[in-house]
């Protein structure tokens, strides 16, 4: 293949036609019973069967995935896909990877295929899916860790809930390298996300130079920064700041990274579905952990060390924010051993609601 | 090709896990680019900080979004991710894929750029990481030609997401995919020419359930839910009981309404009081299927953290028929992006401008009555307005 | 009685004496027993006993008040306690006045001669106690609605509910005349809240002459008065304003009242103990109903319905706000059958956590 | 005197519930001032609107509160309501009283002012109801003569308040009534002669029941509490049974930690995962009793909704002990004072200053460790802020 040339490009180029119809990427037993299925069963964490109204059968083998795939390494996939499943395959919304098939002994062909290519089955019913994450130091400007990175360490280390072991609920990790959040790690049952914690240094002589001051002032959400006319560049009002980094994006010589003091939080309790308790936010439970790559091993024990007094403690069915409702989170403090500090107690715009305004609570 | 040592990385290829290390390097054995993004990335985790500039705008003809801009900071010691742009592709509603139709992509992806993805990104897009400015064009028509095409990015309609729906679930109400695709190919415009204040971003799951997180990050969540009764087939709840499931305990006492009860033998549901969370219905799927008219209620706003904290979705309407062509919908969110237009100032979300301009002021501009489904509770401090025509006539 | 001059008031004052040490205050059996209470028994909603680990007993018979009381009143009361209490009497934080005394026999002479005076018992255990209220029409400057009035056509008609009849746990009324609520109705399981709904008209030329500029512009919380000065006045911005009343209070020609617009509204679910579900605030119920004099059948009619509908519907021991915590504030509105309006909406400082973030509810 | 014709106030004479108006026309018969409040009365039935004027500062020599000024705006029509000013006397903490004391007020009232009362005002006061601005001076005289004092109005300390605790109560588990009182004496200064931003009233309680409604009401609540087990005298608890209490329901299933067992004999607590929330032992006082050390929970900032909303009081001091004189809280109460009047703008309560401030700052000035009693759940969105002395040493 050869690099179109601009004359072909325009030529062939189209705009505005979307994504194929997904109809033309269905297994025929998927179209066939579109709308149509009865009930499912789950057989093992990596493996389960849909039944249809019509009595047809899909088995599902799930499999994790890095996200991160080489073309090389989805090739891989696909071929496991025409060999067992007539040439179809899906993505999920964590992440992993399903392969389909009517055929029940093709169950653990599949299975084995993708082990051996490198990919485990697991992820389905009450236990650990995929961490969802972002994009970390592999390529975005703003993160304050890496992402790939903390998830494979942490992923490696409470792998037996993906593959094998079971938890109370489905328990859903979720990673953000920054404070935009893009992994939508507000809601996680457990989520790691990376925080700077200081002030960026503004290098004056390169603002001067590279940057538009007022496209510069009107990037901080918080209104920390103002002009600086005698540096002919700006100043911040640490009182303000919250470290967003959104300075840094548009002006690169306001620099926020920070290797010594940037790290991750970690929050906990947040679900998404409405089921029993509804939809909740993650909060605070660890405000810092220090960047310690390549394993960040910190970080790794203090979500094995909650996920284990969840897994030892919590009912049946009770994701961690119900489990941490029912029981208080000064009990999960006390259970966890997690220190409580001042960055636990809320001093942003809805803190009023966090405080607590009863008599009633545990020693 | 420059050698790295890579240390660092090198632990990350150990264990169980899959290794995203080694999902580099496969790319790296032929693609400069990727082999310079493990040099870097190497350098990252030596040095505990990223080396990358932000973008800028770059992008296709005619498009403003759907391309994200990325430089490395370190051009001179790295070039091979000097420019090292993402692409997002429209990944097709589901994410079912027919093996050939995407093969086609990797393909071009190899020519293109640096071999490497990520399935999925967040938004749900295809995401192919690393290409540079010259590539972007041809790339472009080779990939459109192919019937594919961009996702959004920047101040536009987002790339819309949903759940597997109808397609593998029993419990789908609505037909996400089909309405996710719908909404996407109407809205091509919205997608690819970034016309508003900032991102709006659509996703539709069938049930409650939730399994594509709309309501924690969808500007607008569409989600599937059913007027009528759980029909309960009581021999197969016996079937659960003799295999061991402790009914009282899992399902009747963790309803949330208190609104069913068990006497060892027959399971009843006292329907009117059912709030339609799904718990029972999950947890014994055999046995209990929703009855009745099947709709979808429609929640506004949520969103991440910045700049005033994250918000879930709020309920606005609790009930909405979804037949094709879905023009109710359509109307709905219309008349949303005019108000939302309207009355935001740039970079603000539709969840925060319903906040600071008033839920009132909102529901009358896209004419949805006030209705009691849309508030956990009412409000407590009795500073409330009343326009005059609230005065005039009533009580 | 003659008044002192000012000379003897001189020579008789004294300052920052507070008041007298409640020791003196209190019957010998309490005395004798403070502090070493074992238990209590209520026999009917006027008597109870409190039983000391001495044996010693004490019955109180509480009767109800009007709060507003001649000097005359509370003699005949003092009387009462006189004859059978040794000479004490005491008040409740609700107002209602306890009679006290170590002779069961007493009980119901108390009993028949408070209720000959006027005041019946009532009001202990589960139903309702004394409403609590503020001054109204009868005092104070910023009255939306009379105090006293409203609360004896409620307090007539859901009078069973003092001296008899039960509910499923204690419920709490309350009445505010201003949005100042001084009644702190605001965690009430049922409150009355008079309010203004219009913008205060301005006399300009009494302004000129009668009030600060300043601290008329100052007294506003919602900065929503600024200066007119071509009329040597100020000006009230009508998106801004929430009919609060405070500008009136400082500068009376900017006339707050309106009668034909002043009323009330009607809260619901708030409680203050810590049992069971904690403090809760009182929410909107019904925003509006208009001042109807002297006895206000519209408000009277939606205090009972409301109450009705939570007799018959809630569970033993819970309160308004747990029982529609329980149900659903859907469900309250369709089982009062209250419409449900904008003013409904909070659209206040923290209408965020109001809004419904589930998919979760009752039709 | 003059003969108002009240036909509205007369339909307030009738019906069961003790009759404000049969009040008024009590002091109305020898009072002119009680006779023109009913006048002015009437005329606000029938015009649907108070005529009352704020009052401006009226008081007496040396205090700068107890006295509310309040002035009719037709003092043409109803002069004897020209001046009715309100009285706030300090009522005995608890609101017990020896009748011959209470006599002695009532005896001045009815020569000084127009013999209607409130028993007693929200805030707890004994309010004598209208009174003119010349009988201040002497009816302080007499009052302060006869051992009794003003109490709170104004930007000042309030009249503190209590309920009955130990005098006839079994849960308290402080002396309510001394701490009442004892705070009342102590800062004597503060409750006549205001000097603070704003407002600030104490409400003590001997359990978490509450019954002085300390927590809504209260800028700084005190509420008993204990450290310890709950005592179950099972024979007891066998009593409530055979009375026909359905202990299941209404105690074990009412328990808000779930804490709760009863096998239809023996009621077992998990005393580890009580929260003390009182439910169960005011159902069956004779059964259940708290044992253990005793002691008070602080609370801080309850108000009403002007301006940014009510509030409740927020957990600050998870356990203090309550022994006289009370020193730990004094302590704590002028440092309170002190961070509020440094930080707070005028008409600023405590509650809203620390929302606005921030509970570390008020934390940190107070003295008091950051812990997780003090908050309902932890901070959401990962906007905190770090001082230096965080960053250095720490982790
Ligand atoms: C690629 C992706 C992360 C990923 O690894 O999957 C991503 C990457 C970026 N996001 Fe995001 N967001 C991505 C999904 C999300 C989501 C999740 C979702 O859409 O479901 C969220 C949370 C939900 C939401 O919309 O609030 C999200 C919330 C943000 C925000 C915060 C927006 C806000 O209103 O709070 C920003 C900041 C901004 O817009 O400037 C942001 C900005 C960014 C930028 C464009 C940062 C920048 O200024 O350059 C990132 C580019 C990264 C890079 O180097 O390529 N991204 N971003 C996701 C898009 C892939 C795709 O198209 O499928
Ligand atoms: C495949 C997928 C939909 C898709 O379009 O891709 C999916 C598929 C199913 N989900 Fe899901 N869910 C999927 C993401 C989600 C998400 C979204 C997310 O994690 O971001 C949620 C919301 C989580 C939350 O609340 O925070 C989700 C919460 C559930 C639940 C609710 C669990 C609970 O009790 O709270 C159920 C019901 C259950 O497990 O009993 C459920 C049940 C199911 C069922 C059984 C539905 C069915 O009848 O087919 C499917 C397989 C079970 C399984 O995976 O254990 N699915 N499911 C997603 C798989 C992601 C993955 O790779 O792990
Ligand atoms: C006398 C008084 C204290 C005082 O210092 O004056 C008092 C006295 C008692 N209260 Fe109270 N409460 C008194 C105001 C309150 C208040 C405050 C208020 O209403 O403003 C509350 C809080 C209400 C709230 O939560 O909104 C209050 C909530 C309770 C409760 C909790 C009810 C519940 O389950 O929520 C109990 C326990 C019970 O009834 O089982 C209780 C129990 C009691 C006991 C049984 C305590 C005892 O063992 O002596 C006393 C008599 C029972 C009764 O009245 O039914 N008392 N009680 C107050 C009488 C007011 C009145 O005239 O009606
Ligand atoms: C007399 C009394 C009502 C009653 O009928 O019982 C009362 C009456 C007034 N209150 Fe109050 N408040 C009274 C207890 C309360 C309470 C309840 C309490 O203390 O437990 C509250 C709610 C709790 C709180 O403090 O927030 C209360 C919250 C207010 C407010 C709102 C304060 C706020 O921060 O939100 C104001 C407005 C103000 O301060 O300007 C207010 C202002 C007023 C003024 C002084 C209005 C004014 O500007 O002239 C009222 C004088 C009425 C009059 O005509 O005499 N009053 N006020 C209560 C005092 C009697 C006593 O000393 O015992
Ligand atoms: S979370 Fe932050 S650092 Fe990570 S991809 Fe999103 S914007 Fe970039
Ligand atoms: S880091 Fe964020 S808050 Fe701080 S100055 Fe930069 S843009 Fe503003
Ligand atoms: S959201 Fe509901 S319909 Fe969609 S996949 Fe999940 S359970 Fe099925
Ligand atoms: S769907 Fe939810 S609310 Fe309805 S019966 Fe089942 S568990 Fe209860
Ligand atoms: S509530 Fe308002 S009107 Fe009533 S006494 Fe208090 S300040 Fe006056
Ligand atoms: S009524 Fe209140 S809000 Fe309106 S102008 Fe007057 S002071 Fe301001
Ligand atoms: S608050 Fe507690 S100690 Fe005080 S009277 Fe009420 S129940 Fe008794
Ligand atoms: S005091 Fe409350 S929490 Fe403790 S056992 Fe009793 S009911 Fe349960």
């Amino acid at each position: 293949m050869a690099w179109l040339t601009e004359q072909e490009a325009k030529a062939k180029r189209k705009t505005d036609i979307g994504p194929p119809h997904y109809s033309k990427m269905l297994p025929p037993v998927i179209s066939k019973n579109y709308g149509k299925w009865k009930y499912h069963e789950v057989f093992t964490p990596g493996t389960m069967v849909h039944v249809a109204e019509s009595g047809d059968k899909v088995y599902t083998v799930r499999v994790a995935s890095p996200r991160i795939l080489a073309t090389e390494s989805i090739r891989a996939m696909l071929d496991i896909a025409d060999k067992y499943c007539d040439g179809y395959i899906r993505w999920t919304t964590r992440n992993n990877v399903e392969f389909m098939t009517t055929r029940e002994e093709n169950v653990p062909l599949i299975k084995k295929a993708a082990e051996d290519a490198g990919y485990p089955a697991g992820g389905i019913g009450s236990g650990l899916s995929n961490m969802v994450h972002t994009q970390g130091w592999v390529h975005c400007h703003s993160a304050a860790a890496d992402a790939s990175g903390l998830v494979k360490a942490i992923m490696d280390e409470v792998y037996p809930y993906f593959t094998e072991k079971k938890l109370p609920a489905k328990t859903r990790l979720a990673l953000a390298c920054c404070v935009n959040m893009c992994g939508a790690v507000h809601c996680s049952d457990l989520a790691v996300v990376a925080i700077h914690r200081k002030v960026p240094e503004i290098n004056h002589d390169l603002v001067k130079n590279m940057c538009e001051i007022p496209t510069t002032i009107g990037a901080c959400p918080t209104r920390a920064i103002s002009p600086d006319p005698a540096k002919k560049s700006v100043k911040i009002n640490p009182d303000k700041c919250m470290y967003c980094g959104n300075c840094f994006t548009v002006c690169p010589p306001i620099d926020i990274h920070r290797p010594e003091e940037d790290g991750v939080a970690i929050v906990v309790g947040g679900k998404v579905g409405s089921l029993r308790k509804g939809p909740m936010f993650s909060k605070l439970a660890i405000p810092y952990i220090k960047n310690n790559p390549p394993r960040w091993p910190e970080v790794v024990s203090a979500v094995k060390n909650i996920l284990e007094t969840y897994a030892n403690d919590a009912r049946k069915h009770e994701r961690i924010g119900e489990w941490i409702d029912r029981i208080g989170w000064e009990s999960f403090f006390k259970k966890t051993g997690i220190e409580f500090t001042y960055q636990h107690i809320d001093d942003f715009t809805f803190a009023r609601d966090t405080f607590r305004t009863s008599a009633a609570f545990k020693w | 090709m420059k050698k790295y040592e890579t240390p660092l990385l090198n632990e990350l290829e150990k264990g169980p896990w899959p290794s995203f290390v080694k999902e580099l390097k496969k790319a790296a054995k032929t693609s400069e680019m990727a082999n310079d993004e493990v040099g870097q990335l190497e350098k990252s985790f030596r040095d505990k900080r990223g080396y990358w500039k932000h973008g800028g705008i770059v992008g296709v003809l005619g498009y403003g979004g759907g391309v994200i801009g990325r430089y490395s900071s370190l051009p001179n010691e790295f070039p091979g991710v000097a420019h090292f742009h993402t692409v997002r592709i429209n990944q097709p509603s589901g994410m079912f894929y027919k093996t050939d139709s995407l093969r086609t992509i990797l393909d071009l992806w190899d020519e293109y750029g640096s071999g490497l993805t990520n399935m999925h990104g967040s938004t749900g897009d295809m995401v192919l990481l690393g290409c540079r400015t010259e590539a972007l064009e041809p790339l472009f028509a080779e990939v459109t030609s192919r019937g594919w095409d961009l996702g959004g990015s920047g101040s536009a309609l987002r790339t819309p997401a949903c759940c597997v729906g109808k397609a593998r679930c029993e419990w789908a109400n609505i037909d996400a995919m089909d309405i996710c695709n719908d909404l996407t190919q109407t809205y091509q415009d919205y997608v690819h020419r970034p016309a508003w204040p900032y991102k709006f971003k659509f996703k539709i799951a069938g049930c409650a359930v939730d399994c594509v997180a709309s309501i924690a990050r969808a500007d607008c969540s569409i989600i599937g839910t059913w007027k009528g009764n759980i029909a309960v087939d009581q021999d197969v709840v016996k079937d659960y009981a003799k295999a061991g499931m402790n009914i009282n305990a899992e399902i009747v006492g963790m309803c949330p309404t208190g609104c069913m009860s068990y006497d060892g033998k027959t399971l009843t549901i006292d329907d009117e009081n059912c709030s339609r969370c799904m718990h029972c219905i999950s947890k014994m799927t055999k046995a209990l299927r929703p009855t009745g008219e099947r709709g979808a209620s429609i929640l506004i706003g949520s969103k991440a953290p910045i700049v005033v904290g994250s918000l879930l979705s709020w309920v606005i309407v609790p009930f909405m028929k979804m037949e094709p062509p879905y023009t109710e919908l359509k109307e709905l969110a219309e008349k949303i992006w005019e108000w939302w237009d309207d009355n935001a100032k740039p970079r603000e979300r539709i969840g925060e401008v319903i906040e600071l301009k008033g839920m009132r002021s909102f529901l009358e501009a896209i004419g949805v009555p006030p209705q009691p489904q849309q508030v956990l509770a009412p409000r407590k401090d009795p500073f409330f307005f009343w326009k005059d025509e609230d005065l005039n006539g009533k009580k």
